[in-house]
């Protein structure tokens, strides 16, 4: 029923269907990893490249409703449970109207 | 309730903590039941059920102290990027301060995990003997880690509900820093004198293990660790930064200077932990060479660890800090 | 290894019930993808945020007129310039352009006489075309907008309508690559001189003013100095954004994070109640194991490993799935949660993040869930009497 | 090698003791072959779970090479029976889906071995039970008489001393029954104490029996010497 090979070492035995789970697994690991590795920050540096000619870093958001885009200096105490939260009107909480 | 309770490290860690706490919850109550009932020459049926449920309980046990471990260090990484949202923290060490309640959590939190460790390894012998002799004394000791778990629940809770936001806390630099004619070390030593006791008591610590001398180790273990922790903030701490006026014990965890913090107490507090699981189970005629070793390991790794950063400071730049 | 025998059946075992677990890993797998892809999402855009602060002024000056934030005169900026300690000080003008009462661009002038700017731009377009960009009236636009005008057939050009009603014609330079769209998607970049008269501001105004203060300890005393310049005046630090962008996307990340702990609290029942229905149909063959030597404590360890090693398959196949539609695939659908739907289609590419504590703050969510309900089940299956086994 | 010392084994019901078995004392020499002959419900089966070690009883002792078992902690009754004892089971209780040399192996893997040398002992009790060539099937695919064999190599794997079986031949036909008695006479020539429960009559022809002890009603009635 299971067939067993040998692996590394004499004597060591994995049953197959084990290994080709765990060598699909170790695949998926290595590449997300060779994947990040090889393009972490490339994105970022472009990003860095635009805001240094713009000086704006806000996210660009796809807001529905125009707010002014420092939203989050309206210290609105609109809320008077939660004071301290961030009104949800404002916050782009929700971005649809 | 503020936006700290909209942090995803705070949620998770107020999660597992509730978990947890149930867990304990059911474990106190069987814990009870068997100090109360236990009877091993019985061999009624309430025995049997007994002996079974002392698996669940040791299971439970595990479970809580792996998880605790985690935990631990999970919630210096949460308070540590919790310094982003706070006013005034530059890291944890801000954070933990922000009021009366962080420190004596930490400190719960680490009498906690060796309360674990002891039961856990009062069990182990326990399981190995034929007619379970450390039965009481080990459910008792459960009995004490499930209270500190209550209490630390407690903590938890009192700590984070009582953070304020909009109050500005002191960074490490108000925290530590050298204050004006006040001496921050104990004792009223001065630095050199500190360096000094440090490796006098490691080698005396490693001594009184080699020599088996148990009350000379529990003495000089916990006085190694507490000019330890005097030593790092204020001396070795300057030189993992490599800024003589830099003295915290936190912002060494960070990521700047590659999360070597973690190793730095976490040596510190296991070999520790070991030495004084050692000594304790010795005063009980068990020997445990394992424990030992990892004790006289752990702390040689620390003193190592703190030493090399001084060394290499001093090979790199010629001059001490 | 010397205990490999053991190693060895654990597989054989968790094979052998593949089908059983196959369900559970399933499930988990899909939690932990579903939990992951959200915080890898909001974990990249709060670190490029972070990342680009870099390039973010030190203090923005702005004229509060009603609350609102009003055109400030330039000559601001020599009073500015007054003040020791202070260094960079720029006119910013931007403000938003509607294309129609839906879709709007931000629009940004740039100082292109300016050195610093200058330099920049340099490596942003190539230099070799740069005295070409600066020889007429032109602009750059994300990718958000470039789409917008191409369905508009505006590809090479567009005439802007300025609040006075003329007509502003300004040619398409170059597209901004949608690498840098999580902050460029919807900007148009043209000459400060174009940009005013877009946004219908006089020669003499500007939106606000930036400025850099190189020494951190002057802060405090430079932020009251410029409060102090005019009544109406305001001034943001650059903590104040940081702690805004921190706030923005934890408070998404965390409503999520709320709901999905609602959905493991299930998870978790669901797996319990799975596991005491297994047990029943497990009680022989553990009776057979405790009969022929096994003690309840080995049943105990061969069941949690079981289980742990469910739970890292789930994980790794989880946050590895995960990571590959956020970073390789760009997360569709689940993009416009974090980065809103209804302006201009958002072509952002997420930098990839992987971040320690995300990672452990899904682990541990999952672990703690997972193991914790399955404990008690086990447990009860590791204490079957041997005698079950006649 | 085996001491029963007045061995008691009762349920309250109701305040009532039921007795399943009532002051038993048994004493087995080791190499010796003991046959615990009853009807049904006798006990014979409860005495022989209580010997493996696999039953607690409710007052009394068994003590086997000089060891008192029944109060032996669970780490260590567990540790006793995978070294000491090999049982073979009515219903032969073998793990489903699993291959005979890994079923066979089971006893050997709590003890912490080599996987190498724990195919290695299954192996050989596969032979020395006469099934290594069905090594690779899996229990749905034997008959009942290769299970029985696989049951055998399995008690064996670990090399005990004490062989306990209940009912071994309940579920066999008579030629495969007359195999499972040679099988028995090879342990027994290589120095085995067996102790077999049945009520098959099979067994009263057993050339190599020292002692057959009839259980009633949870009572030794006859203890005879062959």
């Amino acid at each position: 029923m299971h067939i067993k090979i040998a692996l590394f070492k004499k004597g060591k035995t994995v049953i197959k269907e084990f290994l080709i789970y765990t060598i699909f697994i170790i695949i998926l690991f290595t590449a997300v990893n060779l994947h990040y590795f090889f393009s972490k920050n490339s994105i970022n540096r472009d990003s860095l490249t635009v805001a240094k000619v713009t000086k704006i870093t806000e996210p660009s958001l796809s807001v529905g409703i125009f707010e002014n885009r420092f939203l989050y200096l309206d210290k609105s105490f609109d809320n008077n449970v939660y004071p301290d939260m961030m009104s949800i009107n404002k916050t782009g909480f929700v971005y649809e109207k | 309730m503020n936006e700290l309770f909209l942090n995803n490290y705070v949620i998770v860690y107020l999660f597992s903590e509730t978990v947890l706490f149930l867990m304990a919850l059911y474990a106190f109550f069987k814990d009870i039941v068997i100090l109360k009932y236990w009877d091993f020459e019985s061999f009624s049926a309430r025995q049997l059920k007994l002996e079974k449920q002392g698996y669940l309980l040791s299971t439970i046990a595990t479970f809580i102290f792996a998880l605790k471990f985690i935990l631990l260090i999970y919630f210096v990484y949460m308070i540590d990027s919790l310094s982003i949202i706070i006013p005034g923290a530059m890291c944890g060490a801000g954070v933990i301060s922000a009021n009366s309640y962080g420190m004596p959590l930490l400190f719960i939190k680490l009498t906690t995990i060796f309360t674990f460790l002891l039961f856990l390894t009062l069990n182990n012998l326990d399981l190995k003997a034929k007619n379970y002799p450390l039965l009481k004394l080990k459910s008792w000791v459960l009995l004490a880690a499930l209270l500190l778990i209550f209490l630390e629940s407690f903590f938890d809770l009192s700590y984070l509900f009582n953070i304020d936001l909009s109050v500005p806390v002191s960074c490490c630099s108000a925290l530590f820093g050298n204050l004006e004619g006040a001496n921050p070390l104990p004792f009223g030593l001065n630095i050199k004198n500190l360096l000094i006791l440090y490796y006098t008591l490691y080698i005396a610590s490693v001594l009184a293990i080699l020599l088996e001398n148990r009350f000379l180790t529990a003495f000089t273990l916990i006085l190694f660790a507490i000019i330890s922790y005097y030593a790092v903030v204020y001396f070795f701490g300057t030189y993992i930064y490599q800024l003589p006026t830099h003295k915290c014990p936190f912002c060494m965890m960070q990521k700047e200077y590659y999360y070597v913090g973690y190793l730095v107490w976490g040596s510190l507090f296991i070999g520790l932990f070991f030495g004084l699981i050692w000594v304790i189970i010795g005063f009980l005629k068990y020997k445990n060479k394992t424990a030992k070793q990892i004790a006289i390991a752990s702390i040689s790794l620390f003193v190592v660890l703190c030493s090399s950063y001084v060394l290499f400071y001093y090979l790199k730049n010629g001059v001490f800090l | 290894m010397k205990n490999n025998s053991f190693f060895y059946f654990l597989t054989l075992n968790l094979l052998k019930e593949k089908r059983r677990y196959a369900g559970i890993v399933i499930i988990s797998s899909l939690l932990i993808f579903l939990l992951s892809s959200v915080l890898f999402i909001s974990s990249s855009i709060k670190q490029t945020l972070n990342y680009t602060l870099k390039a973010q002024p030190d203090f923005i000056v702005q004229n509060i007129k009603g609350g609102k934030v009003a055109p400030i005169n330039s000559n601001m900026v020599n009073k500015i310039l007054n003040i020791y300690g202070v260094e960079k000080v720029t006119k910013r003008v931007y403000g938003r352009y509607f294309f129609d009462d839906k879709y709007s661009t931000l629009i940004v002038g740039v100082d292109f006489l300016d050195e610093q700017s200058n330099k920049n731009l340099e490596t942003l377009i190539n230099s070799t075309d740069l005295k070409q960009f600066l020889s007429k009236e032109q602009m750059i636009i994300g990718q958000g907008v470039k789409n917008y005008l191409k369905t508009h057939y505006y590809n090479l050009e567009y005439n802007f309508l300025t609040p006075d009603g003329q007509m502003k014609n300004i040619k398409i330079f170059k597209t901004l690559s949608s690498k840098s769209a999580i902050i460029s998607n919807d900007e148009t970049i043209m000459p400060l001189k174009s940009a005013q008269k877009v946004l219908g501001l006089k020669e003499n105004k500007i939106t606000d003013i930036a400025l850099n203060v190189p020494n951190d300890s002057e802060w405090q005393t430079v932020k009251a100095k410029l409060q102090s310049l005019n009544f109406n005046i305001r001034v943001i630090s650059k903590k104040d954004m940081q702690k805004a962008y921190e706030s923005l996307f934890n408070y998404k990340g965390g409503l999520f994070l709320v709901l999905f702990l609602i959905v493991i609290a299930t998870f978790s029942l669901l797996l319990y109640l799975r596991y005491t229905l297994a047990a029943s149909l497990e009680r022989k063959e553990i009776a057979i194991l405790r009969a022929v030597g096994w003690s309840i404590k080995d049943v105990l360890k061969l069941k949690f490993l079981e289980n742990i090693f469910l739970v890292i398959f789930a994980f790794i196949l989880g946050s590895s799935l995960a990571y590959i539609f956020v970073f390789v695939l760009n997360a569709p659908l689940l993009k416009n949660i974090f980065l809103g739907g209804s302006n201009l289609t958002n072509f952002a590419k997420f930098t990839p993040v992987v971040d320690y504590g995300v990672l452990s703050t899904i682990f541990i969510i999952f672990t703690v869930a997972f193991l914790s309900s399955v404990l008690i089940p086990v447990w009860k299956i590791a204490v079957t009497e041997p005698k079950e086994a006649l | 090698m085996v001491i029963i010392e007045n061995l008691n084994k009762f349920y309250e019901i109701d305040g009532q003791k039921q007795y399943i078995l009532n002051g038993i004392n048994l004493s087995v020499q080791k190499g010796e072959c003991v046959i615990l002959k009853g009807v049904s419900g006798s006990g014979k089966t409860t005495l022989l779970s209580i010997i493996a070690g696999l039953d607690k009883p409710s007052s009394g002792k068994v003590i086997i090479d000089g060891e008192a078992v029944s109060k032996l902690p669970d780490m260590h009754l567990s540790k006793f029976r995978a070294k000491k004892i090999g049982i073979v089971f009515q219903n032969f209780n073998l793990l489903e889906g699993v291959n005979l040399l890994d079923n066979t192996m089971v006893p050997l893997i709590a003890d912490k071995i080599g996987l190498k040398e724990a195919k290695d002992k299954a192996l050989n009790a596969l032979k020395l039970a006469n099934i290594e060539h069905k090594a690779n099937k899996i229990p749905s695919e034997l008959s009942g008489g290769e299970k029985q064999r696989g049951a055998i190599a399995r008690a064996l794997v670990a090399n005990p001393n004490l062989i306990l079986c209940d009912e071994p031949t309940a579920n066999l036909d008579r030629e495969n029954s007359l195999k499972f008695i040679s099988a028995l006479k090879k342990l027994h020539s290589m120095g085995k104490t067996l102790i077999i429960a049945t009520h098959d009559p099979i067994f009263e022809e057993l050339d190599f029996k020292h002692k057959v002890v009839e259980i009633s009603q949870g009572k030794i009635g006859f203890a005879v010497d062959a």
